[in-house]
């Protein structure tokens, strides 16, 4: 991953998470406090702006940044989460590691911090097969990686439904989580899917729809 | 959605502009988003410092002042406070014998003050975190992220405020709190949901004769949904399952009624009076009880119950002077 | 309608009750109806009381105490209370040295409590009335009911109180409470309606986009229904209206930004913000503040701005010391 | 009046009043605070049970006996104003006057103690032309004097409709208030149709209804 494409990643995401601010926030109200997009969309504009100021800088320093952005203005269960992610992210490619070491790093960030375990119906349950496929798919290429990641991440979502939450407020409904996916699961899938379409290419429709 | 607001986006910073004028014998910190005691802190007290989201006020920035805390750090509404935030508190409310920061058991809450305390300690700053989590709405275990902090928490930072008011050490300061939160039993119900100023609209429907029960503070559903019932039959709900998951002895009561911010102080005593009732005829003792819009949840209309099994030195620091703009006595 | 009562007929005497749990400080009279300091007045002490409908809690039990008032008798929700009732709080608060009664301007309150005050007066018992008429959304004439009484109720509760308690003869107290009135002027917003427990529903609908403009305390529709607009817009509006009716002058200035009942907390403080500054910038000066709901209208969203032109000698009045259950400092 | 017819009546308001308690409070809740009904609903009730453990009395008895327990029963503006009405009725039943002189009375005492006029939206509106009907057609008998008073009240309340309120809470509504009929004038006009219908012989029927 080089500079240009991470900024286009982050700017696609703070353009995505704009656009389903309502529906993340819908999806928690039904299991949570009703936050969750309003939460993103606050830290991805937030980190967008940071980029605007950023001198020229690697990918690595690009996604860093991301990532303290996002701890110093989300806030909540999720900021801490993603602050982690993509600090984890920016630090593995900034010491010369693979985007696949990244992500690995990123899982390992956040089940440290969150205790999770797939299973508990958090965004856990996306990105850990999110980070196995795009793991497995990484020889096929950077693109190819991402749209495994991506699917796998999607399918995470949707295992989640019938799980009973363990961890996070929608563990405070017991029986009555149940039935939705979790938010945070979903967001992690939507950053993992524009991911996906940066990297094959659509990042300058995308960036320039702005 | 009507609420007094002029864009979602600013509310807190505007709120918190609002008790800036209204308190000067507050320090509001805009830019770092937090307000603490006017003035230096005393040098060699301890520091009590709180935070959460927003939307549950007096909680917590109405608790600031002699007596109770040194700082408090609204987050957005309903989002606990970022770990920026939280340590610029915590500096201004150590005056060399060390910070204790009260956390309300959320996800959010909890790792975003650890982070903060990090950060603190990195800097050569000494924090102990309690952690309050006295909602028996909500099972308890440690597969899951446990039970949440609601009502509790102002009797802890009352406590360990009081303590720390008089001039006792770290781990004494941080004890007393934990020793309130582990003595202390809350469960709530809701008649109404709330709306938060970003979602526009209540975050469940409630048709006309239904309560959910076993609410927390951030506007989620809560264990069960029933059928709506006469005051009696909701306290003895509520004292029911207060007492089976804390049994109640002969101990010394603190109780407070609280409104989840919808509710007139009216229906608060109303509940008040059957509560006391209730506990009174099963043989326990209330010696202190405090009853209002303390811990809310915005505009929800509900009630929580709190009971914390006191003794004499909880009650003769639960006694001791405070003077901050939602609690006052003494002083 | 869901609310924490049992039967509609029977809130208020439950709610007493429930005062009466909660406050050990307070003599209740569950039979007469009112509520009391406990233990005789002080000998000499002119008596303060006051009283009205239910459903305005905190306002009137809960400023029951030294530095305020005597007594308070609490009608049916909404209905001012009976003559015999108030003769009771009457003699409760006598000790030797006449009764002032702080009466809010509607014909039932009025002519209640000039019922009991012949009556009183037959038993050789002096009374003073202080009539409180601060509502400038009414059109004060003498061909009509005249202004109604609202926010000001409390300042002159407060400030009566702290003469009465320093030992001022009866004039001298009830001068005080009239100075008050006099120099304050009310004006509240509703964003809700407000539903009574014997009504069950809302007192008129408004739709989701429009709020009532010059509303009173006991959920009727204000003067005109206007379009929902953001805060500073409203506060604009409210600070208008109040300078309009009273206009607003160099003297040091108490203000009282009130809640109806079912506003949180934060929007009341957002609003004292915006008032604060529109005050500001008109050269006003603001001495004193207070932000919370004292004088509500049971669940109903919406606030109301009370400014009071005060001077020196009104100043020290109100910071004197006040231990009620829901004002209290200094003491 | 007699004892009987007395106690008749009172008992038929209270009932008639238990009936319309909804309505009259709805009527209360356009243009003032919604619990008229609620509060002479309370008072009735009061006064009929006040009735029952009063002794073998006469009419005045137990009409000052009515107007004392709305007054300490009732509250608000209604409580004092109609609680004159049949303190005023009684008392000059009492002092051997008639019940138009008493009618009289009633409407000089609630002109005292509320200071309204006709024209003001208020019970006057019904009462007054009430007590000028029944002077009136006094010599045509105690039923036919009931009735012409009881129209004559309907009539009122009619009258107040497209007035503008001075006196009691309507008044804060200002030109809102146009449009209503006022609650108090229709439980006035409510109370001599009860009026009307007993002293015409109707009261057995009511009576035994109960
Ligand atoms: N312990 C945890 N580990 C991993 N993810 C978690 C954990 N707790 C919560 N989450 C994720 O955070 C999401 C909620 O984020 P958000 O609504 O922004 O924060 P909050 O719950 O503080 O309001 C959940 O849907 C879940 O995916
Ligand atoms: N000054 C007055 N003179 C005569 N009648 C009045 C006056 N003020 C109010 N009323 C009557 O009282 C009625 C309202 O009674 P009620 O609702 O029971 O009392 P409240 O207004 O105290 O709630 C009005 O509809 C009106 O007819
Ligand atoms: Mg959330
Ligand atoms: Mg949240
Ligand atoms: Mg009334
Ligand atoms: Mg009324």
């Amino acid at each position: 991953m080089d500079e240009a494409l991470a900024r286009a990643w982050i700017t696609a995401v703070a353009e995505a998470v704009r656009a389903e601010a309502d529906r993340l926030t819908d999806l928690d109200a039904a299991i949570g406090d009703g936050d969750h997009g309003v939460n993103l969309r606050r830290g991805f504009d937030a980190a967008v702006a940071a980029l605007d100021s950023l001198e020229p800088a690697t990918a690595g320093d690009v996604l860093g940044k991301t990532g303290t952005t996002l701890l110093s203005k989300v806030g909540g269960a999720s900021g801490p989460l993603y602050g982690t992610v993509f600090r984890a992210l920016g630090k593995t490619l900034r010491q010369g590691g693979s985007f696949a070491d990244g992500l690995r790093a990123a899982l390992d960030g956040v089940q440290h911090l969150g205790k999770a375990v797939v299973g508990d119906k958090t965004m856990i349950d996306a990105l850990s097969p999110a980070v196995a496929a795009y793991a497995a798919a990484a020889g096929a290429g950077e693109a190819a990686a991402a749209r495994a990641a991506a699917d796998a991440a999607a399918e995470g979502v949707r295992a989640t439904v019938p799980l009973r939450a363990r961890k996070g407020r929608a563990s405070y409904l017991g029986e009555r989580s149940i039935g939705h996916p979790d938010p945070g699961a979903t967001s992690t899938a939507l950053i993992l899917d524009i991911l996906a379409e940066v990297t094959s290419g659509d990042v300058t429709a995308r960036g320039s729809a702005r | 959605m009507k609420k007094f607001i002029n864009d979602p986006a600013n509310v807190v910073r505007e709120a918190l502009a609002g008790i800036a004028a209204a308190h000067p014998e507050l320090r509001v910190d805009l830019e770092a988003q937090f307000v603490a005691r006017a003035g230096a802190p005393r040098p060699g007290k301890v520091g009590l410092v709180s935070g959460g989201g927003c939307g549950h006020e007096p909680l917590h920035a109405g608790f600031v002042g002699p007596g109770m805390l040194d700082a408090a750090c609204p987050g957005e509404v309903f989002t606990s406070p970022v770990p920026d935030q939280i340590l610029a508190a915590t500096r201004a409310a150590d005056a060399g014998a060390g910070v204790v920061h009260v956390v309300k058991n959320y996800t959010g809450d909890v790792m975003n003050f650890s982070l903060a305390a990090e950060l603190a300690d990195s800097d050569g700053l000494r924090v102990e975190t309690v952690l309050v989590d006295d909602d028996v709405a909500v099972e308890d275990s440690t597969w899951t992220a446990g039970r949440r902090g609601t009502g509790a928490t102002l009797l802890v930072e009352k406590i360990a405020g009081a303590l720390a008011e008089e001039g006792a050490p770290l781990g004494a300061v941080a004890a007393a709190g934990r020793l309130v939160n582990e003595r202390s039993a809350s469960f709530a119900v809701a008649l109404t949901a709330c709306t938060t100023p970003a979602a526009a609209k209540p975050g469940f429907d409630l048709p006309g004769d239904e309560i959910e029960v076993g609410v927390g503070i951030h506007g989620e559903p809560g264990r069960s949904r029933q059928k709506m019932r006469p005051a009696r039959e909701i306290a003895a709900l509520v004292v029911d399952a207060v007492q089976t998951a804390k049994p109640i002895g002969p101990e010394p009561l603190i109780v407070l009624v609280n409104g989840l911010g919808g509710t007139p102080l009216m229906e608060l005593y109303l509940m008040f009076g059957e509560i006391s009732r209730l506990l009174g005829s099963a043989g326990a003792r209330i010696a202190r009880s405090l009853v209002g819009n303390y811990v809310t949840s915005l505009d929800m209309a509900g009630m929580s119950l709190t009971v914390c099994r006191a003794d004499d030195e909880l009650l003769r620091l639960w006694d001791a002077p405070v003077r901050t703009p939602a609690l006052r006595w003494g002083a």
